[in-house]
């Protein structure tokens, strides 16, 4: 019986301080694809704790219902009981474990008391094939890039054989290769009869899925849409309330002199050659973007310059002409570079701590005296970035760790901008976030090329890459593959660039 | 009974306070249970603190027993040298103080009394001699390094048996210190005798009837039990048994009734500022103080009756287990 | 791949083999089959106690009160024995139960009320001492009634006659051969690529001549002794539950990562629960093996014995946040510190230089072993 | 933030007061001036180690061997003074250049060979007992040649002259309520919502009354004791250091989230070597006054003290894993931990007894603070 509307109908849910959710409903059909959009903090992940029984049924207003009859969870289990599966936006995966073990985590084959470790193994192979996804199932998780492991959690999720299935943002981590693979997945899964709650902030996957979108706004369901009834344009004026004509506004600025040079680097990590005779400079006022496939070493070279990863074997980096080597992150934020990594939770955020503790964070060198803090013009100083980034938070002193995905991405981008750089490392600055707050993201690249910083922006998103960038360079197994001037450059030209064979 | 009694108490109720080194041991118990009840008899109170093996715990006890303002302090020192800091404190508050069973060095304590450690060891020391007719392999397992009452045993010991081993006459084939007092401690170094020499050894002088057990214990296990004479002190119950059974040769009894009683009488006179009749003196290293000392005995399978059961010590039906 | 050897392995034989090596030049009575046999006795009673503390460390806890546990569990023990003359067998059981009820409370406490493992095990490990005191009245209690024996004091005192210790290594070869063919045949079945014949027999041959070894050894003396036993058969259970079982996994899971674990279904708190309870039974049972060691309970009985037990699970590479770790290890890593304490004192070294060697090797063993998994 | 008055704080004096409450009338003795100034001076030693310990916690790590350090720096100086007869103040300088130099190197091997600190300090726990014991060869040494005075031993036995205090009681008052009224400006001046000035002067008023108090008290017996006074010095300087120095945002910040904080350009290493280091002084200090004390070295020195100095942490709702606590919530569970043992061993109460209530207290403090934080 796979074929019955799950629905929520008038939920309200509060949290101290925010209400999450004012009054949703939502409806899926049976054997449906439907997506949730909506901005950051809007309620999307928040809805879905709901639907998963994660926030208990008495612990918010409004009701579910399975076909006519009511439905209450009080945890995961009663879900998983009913049929739901969620794959939530932080990984659920256990790094020690080899892929078979995570997708059969909880629901291990047992005979007599003893796991029948062949069974999971053939059995999570056969699943990885039916999926064309190429991972040795005896490779121990944590040695997966985040999108291969992004998937496997996607095959555990499919593993248990659902009837409704709810993805919180699957892609953030996956590169266009591997989204392609996802959506054919899930449209094999509808046809199977197996409904499913897509959410995400690419418009163009929502667009390529789903049947029907529901955006939610400010914890309110604005509207349900059918997909092939509406347009993007509607979608986002739904989502921010207001048009959005320019998606990537980014405007050329003359460039300066060189900031950031390097040349013939190679990197090594354990022994192992990762970034292999690599040369690029960036000049003030540019957006230098990098491409790459995951694992391509994107992320690892910006942290490596940055003086956080690797070991360097040979080649020289240059910021501002002064060579760098052997030295700490402290050390190159003092000479004007700073990243903003790809995990803002693991790498970005002290995640149980408040706003302003994050955001001045890498400045307190400036509010130091001999050996006291000056707290009020610390306060000052963070207010002023917490406002001018509009932070969506009741305060200075509210917890990082309640934020949305996207205003956390803001605090973020906050530290790292107090700490008045001149040259920006951004890893994948957007993921995550919805539109609105990637066009702010956007016109802060612009504004900061303005004021004659150099930016360096890693982005799996190739319309991203063309639409911010100056300049793009590819990688490739940790050699640059290419290395654009972005005057009408087509998707294609990057993609065989990133995936050229040497 | 007009004599000037301390201000601190309004009613003539004499408090005596007793600062014990551990009741982790059986026999403290003992000296704790006559010592009050005696005391109670002649119309005393008395304040029992034990420091556990502790310096500076036995340090807080006796600050509080002079807060409490008792009328006399008995101490059971862990460390003798440790403790003179205390007599001073006591002395400030106009209390007087008497060691009981081990001497405080470098104060002016006012009265000693106790069977002396030395003295024990020397006992033990002459008995195996005796028993021995000074010719052996012995093993010696001395106590816990950290407790200076092991020294106290062990130099006693060493005072009879060096000439003897000088001569050669007394080999000792293994020795070790028996860490913590723990009998399994005793039990691994009679391990290690024998793994090291065999069976051919005639005697283990232990520091007490805890780490002796331990011996036996490995002894027994070895088959050797009864065969070669095991040395304790204290007079634990389960020793004697162990000697009514044969498989210790001796411990030392120390008569506690005898010198808890007598510390009892003792602490209740300095309370009232009675003088003190002592015929001894033992130099503590910055005075003599007098001293009043009470023989301790050996007790063997031969003189049990006499001495343990007769002094009811403990009961026979215990010792023999009826 | 959980029962390959790594680096890490190798780090602790070749420490092991080093520390064997130096007291068997300095006094070759080390390795004499009476000496082994002491040894072994007491590595079982550290190895099985830190099997426990493996147990509770794999989900990311600890347990400060074993220590105490083992004096207070072997204790209430012998009093019932020795005072209330009951039967060994009975008293025993009673302790037991009462020690799983103790340690599962306080692994209910550690889950319910979310109080870290550290703070209720440092208060049980206060209460613990305590009541021991208590209920032995700080005098010494033997396990056994004067002089004759009972499965108590036989604890550690049993050793089996030869025949059936070659019965049973006989059985033990038998058991891991045909397990070898077993899962070699599934893995063909399920068609994964099977080690060739030779290297499958030569690992059973070389497992079944270490065993076959041992019992030689043994039997030298007087045959293999009990504890060694009672430990191979708990070892061989972890082993299994730990590797082969979803409780086991479910430990490693929670231990490496809480939140997934959770997410993905796993009974979180149930599962701690659990785990501490099984301490509570080995903490008995390490308390009545200790105990009957030193033939009564007295005051100082399991002292700092939880410092050992940690040590072992962490000298054999068992994180302690949680979710590594592996048996074989813990066995090693005790290994490592029994035959250090043995054999400084067939060596009668001071108890100051005692301490000194016993930290400068925790240090040592666990630097090595982090070195290795860096590179 | 950190010093505003949570439920926690409220939690810990409640569990004071009753503490203090059953005490008084179980025996009245326990608020005597004299009682008062000896559990003052037993609260400052354990507080100022508790402070170091602090410090470790804070960016996540631990530290075990601070009781056995206490024993050998305490040892160290008082071997110097006593039997080489150096100048005490000399004497101490020397041991506290090494145990800053020791738990420095403790630090580097933390962070550089990335060796669990529990690990290191384990093993520091058991070199550092031995090498006590080989220092004072077993012996005891006391703190100063033949009943004389000298810096070492006044460090515990020194009381302030009456004017003295009263002169340091009126400036702390006075540098409270400037330090008061400064911060009301500065809010004003940034245009921030300001305490209505009632509040405020209450404030003031009470913490200045306790102080004012606390003198009485104090000189009813010899005066303020001078630990208190150290200590007194410490508490701020450590609370300056957490909550209004670079310093101090940093240790927070890596105990919380330690790559985070990595790549915020956080010196990360540098930070928890500094913290070590900070805990080597303190154990010098520590061990100095707990050494005068005693009056003398001697081997049970410092004995179990990391235990008291952890649970002090963790009562004042210190949490293990790094980057939360707070200095009042120190110093109040170190209060709750020593009052405890004052007013038992006031009332003479039979060791077994103390160790169930020192473990049943710890538990129940801690319990308590982890539901109030819950609601
Ligand atoms: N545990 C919590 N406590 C307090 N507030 C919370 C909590 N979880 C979510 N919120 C608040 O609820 C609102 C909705 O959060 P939610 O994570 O659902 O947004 P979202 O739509 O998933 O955003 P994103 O697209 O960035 O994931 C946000 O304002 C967030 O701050
Ligand atoms: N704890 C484990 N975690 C993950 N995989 C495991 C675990 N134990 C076994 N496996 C894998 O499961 C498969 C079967 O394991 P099993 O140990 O039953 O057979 P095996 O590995 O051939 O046995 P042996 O280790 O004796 O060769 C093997 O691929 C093994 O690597
Ligand atoms: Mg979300
Ligand atoms: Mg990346």
């Amino acid at each position: 019986m796979g074929t019955l509307n799950f629905s929520a109908k008038n939920i309200i849910k509060k949290f101290p301080g925010v209400v999450a959710l004012a009054g949703v409903d939502f409806e899926l059909r049976a054997g449906e694809i439907h997506s949730i959009c909506g901005e950051n903090g809007a309620g999307k992940s928040t809805l879905i704790k709901i639907l998963s029984g994660i926030h208990p049924n008495n612990s918010y207003e409004g009701k579910l219902y399975l076909g006519d009859e009511s439905l209450e969870l009080f945890s995961l289990k009663d879900a998983e009981k009913a049929g739901i599966t969620v794959i939530y936006q932080e990984l659920a995966l256990i790094e020690e474990m080899t892929v078979a073990e995570n997708i059969f985590l909880g629901r291990e084959p047992t005979r007599n008391g003893i796991i029948d470790w062949h069974k999971i193994y053939s059995e999570s192979q056969q699943l990885l094939n039916q999926f064309q996804i190429d991972i040795d199932p005896t490779a121990c998780l944590g040695e997966l890039g985040v999108g291969q492991q992004q998937l496997v959690e996607i095959v555990k999720a499919l593993g248990k054989k659902s009837r409704i299935l709810i993805l919180d943002e699957p892609t953030s981590a996956l590169t266009e290769k591997e989204v392609k693979v996802l959506l054919v997945i899930l449209k094999k899964l509808r046809n199977e009869g197996i409904s499913c709650v897509y959410i995400s902030h690419k418009l163009d996957e929502v667009f390529a899925v789903s049947d029907r979108i529901t955006v939610l706004r400010d914890g309110r369901s604005i509207a349900t849409l059918d997909a092939d009834k509406t347009s993007r344009g509607e979608v986002i004026h739904c989502m921010v309330g207001r048009e959005i004509d320019n998606l990537f506004p980014r405007n050329k600025t003359s460039l300066g002199k060189t900031l950031l040079k390097v040349s013939n680097l190679n990197v090594t990590n354990r022994k192992k050659e990762v970034l292999k005779n690599i040369c690029f400079e960036v000049k003030a006022g540019e957006v230098l973007g990098i491409g790459g496939l995951m694992g391509s070493g994107r992320s690892e070279l910006l942290l490596h310059i940055f003086g956080a990863w690797g070991k360097r074997s040979s080649g020289t980096v240059e910021v501002q002409g002064e060579p760098l080597e052997k030295h700490t992150p402290a050390q190159s934020i003092k000479k004007g570079l700073v990243l903003v990594s790809e995990d803002r939770k693991i790498y970005g955020l002290i995640i149980e701590k408040d706003i302003g503790f994050n955001l001045s964070l890498s400045s307190l060198d400036m509010f130091s005296g001999l050996f006291l803090l000056d707290s009020q013009r610390e306060f000052v100083e963070n207010d002023k970035f917490f406002r001018s980034l509009k932070v969506k938070a009741p305060n200075l002193e509210s917890i990082v760790e309640n934020l949305s995905g996207g205003n956390q991405q803001k605090v973020v981008l906050g530290k790292a901008l107090m700490t008045d750089p001149k040259i920006i490392f951004l890893d994948e600055p957007t993921r995550g976030i919805d539109v609105g707050a990637k066009l702010e993201v956007y016109e802060l690249i612009n504004q900061l090329t303005e004021k004659g910083y150099a930016v360096v922006m890693v982005s799996s998103e190739l319309p991203e890459l063309l639409g911010m960038s100056d300049r793009i360079i590819m990688l490739c197994e940790g050699r640059v593959g290419g290395t654009f001037v972005n005057e009408n450059l087509e998707q294609e030209q990057l993609m065989s660039a990133a995936m050229e064979e040497n | 009974q007009n004599q000037v009694t301390p201000p601190s108490n309004r009613d003539n109720q004499i408090v005596i306070g007793l600062s014990l080194d551990t009741l982790k041991e059986a026999r403290w118990q003992k000296d704790r249970d006559i010592f009050v009840s005696y005391a109670k008899e002649l119309g005393a109170d008395v304040l029992v603190q034990a420091a556990n093996s502790d310096d500076t715990t036995q340090m807080q006890n006796i600050e509080a027993l002079i807060s409490r303002r008792v009328d006399v302090l008995v101490i059971v020192p862990h460390n003798g040298k440790a403790m003179a800091k205390a007599v001073e404190k006591a002395h400030e508050a106009g209390i007087p103080v008497i060691a009981y069973d081990r001497i405080i060095q470098d104060c002016d304590v006012d009265v000693y009394i106790s069977f002396d450690n030395v003295k024990v060891g020397e006992m033990q020391a002459t008995f195996l001699l005796d028993s021995l007719s000074n010719h052996g392999k012995i093993i010696r397992i001395y106590g816990s390094k950290t407790d200076n009452n092991a020294f106290l045993f062990k130099k006693g010991q060493d005072n009879i048996l060096e000439p003897y081993i000088k001569k050669g006459m007394i080999e000792v084939i293994h020795e070790d210190w028996a860490e913590d007092w723990k009998p399994e401690n005793g039990k691994k170094i009679t391990n290690a005798a024998i793994s090291l020499h065999g069976e051919n050894f005639t005697a283990v002088l232990a520091a007490n009837d805890g780490t002796a057990g331990g011996a036996i214990q490995a002894l027994t296990e070895e088959g050797l039990a009864g065969k070669i004479m095991v040395i304790g002190q204290d007079a634990e119950l389960v020793a004697c048994q162990r000697i009514v059974q044969g498989t210790q040769s001796m411990t030392i009894y120390k008569p506690l009734k005898k010198l808890a009683q007598r510390a009892a009488r003792l602490a209740i006179d300095m309370a009232k500022r009675k003088v003190i009749v002592a015929q001894e003196s033992t130099d503590n290293g910055k005075i003599n103080v007098p001293t009043i000392a009470i023989d301790v005995q050996a007790v063997t399978k031969k003189n049990m009756e006499q001495t343990i059961i007769k002094d009811g010590f403990h009961d026979r039906k215990d010792i023999f287990n009826e | 791949m959980n029962n390959k050897l790594s680096t890490r392995d190798f780090s602790m034989v070749i420490s092991l083999l080093i520390i064997w090596a130096i007291f068997t030049i300095l006094s070759p009575t080390f390795v004499s089959s009476r000496n082994l046999s002491m040894l072994m006795i007491e590595f079982s009673i550290i190895a099985i106690l830190a099997l426990g503390m493996f147990l509770v460390i794999l989900p990311g806890h600890i347990d400060l009160s074993v220590g105490s546990g083992v004096g207070l569990f072997g204790g209430i023990a012998s009093v019932l024995v020795f005072q209330y003359s009951w039967a060994a067998p009975l008293a025993m059981f009673v302790s037991l139960i009462l020690a799983i009820i103790t340690w599962w409370l306080m692994g209910m406490l550690v889950v319910k009320q979310k109080i870290p493992a550290f703070i209720i095990t440092l208060g049980g490990l206060l209460i613990f001492k305590g009541s021991f005191w208590l209920v032995i009245q700080n005098s010494t209690i033997p396990v056994v009634k004067g002089g004759n024996v009972n499965l108590y004091s036989l604890l550690t005192t049993y050793y089996l006659p030869a025949y059936v210790s070659y019965t049973l290594c006989l059985l033990v070869i038998g058991g891991v051969a045909y397990r070898k063919i077993v899962s070699r045949n599934q893995r063909k079945q399920y068609g994964f690529t099977v080690e060739n014949v030779e290297v499958s027999f030569m690992k059973v041959f070389v497992t079944a001549q270490a065993i076959l070894l041992f019992v030689l050894v043994s039997n030298e003396y007087r045959g293999v002794p009990l504890p060694i036993v009672i430990l191979a058969t708990l070892a061989t259970l972890v082993y299994i539950l730990t590797q082969h079982t979803k409780f086991g996994r479910y430990l490693y899971a929670v231990g490496s990562n809480e939140k997934a674990a959770f997410i993905s279904g796993i009974p979180v708190e149930k599962l701690v629960i659990m785990s501490f309870a099984t301490m509570g039974a080995i903490v008995a049972l390490t308390g009545f093996m200790q105990t009957a060691y030193a033939g009564s309970s007295t005051t100082t009985i399991g002292n700092l014995m939880e410092l050992d037990a940690i040590a072992a699970c962490v000298i054999g590479g068992t994180s302690l946040k949680g979710g590594r770790g592996n048996v074989m290890g813990v066995l090693f890593g005790a290994l490592i510190m029994v035959s250090l304490l043995n054999g400084m004192t067939l060596l009668a070294i001071s108890p100051e230089i005692k301490f000194i060697a016993r930290g400068t090797v925790l240090t040592l063993a666990v630097w090595m072993d982090v070195r290795l998994a860096n590179d």
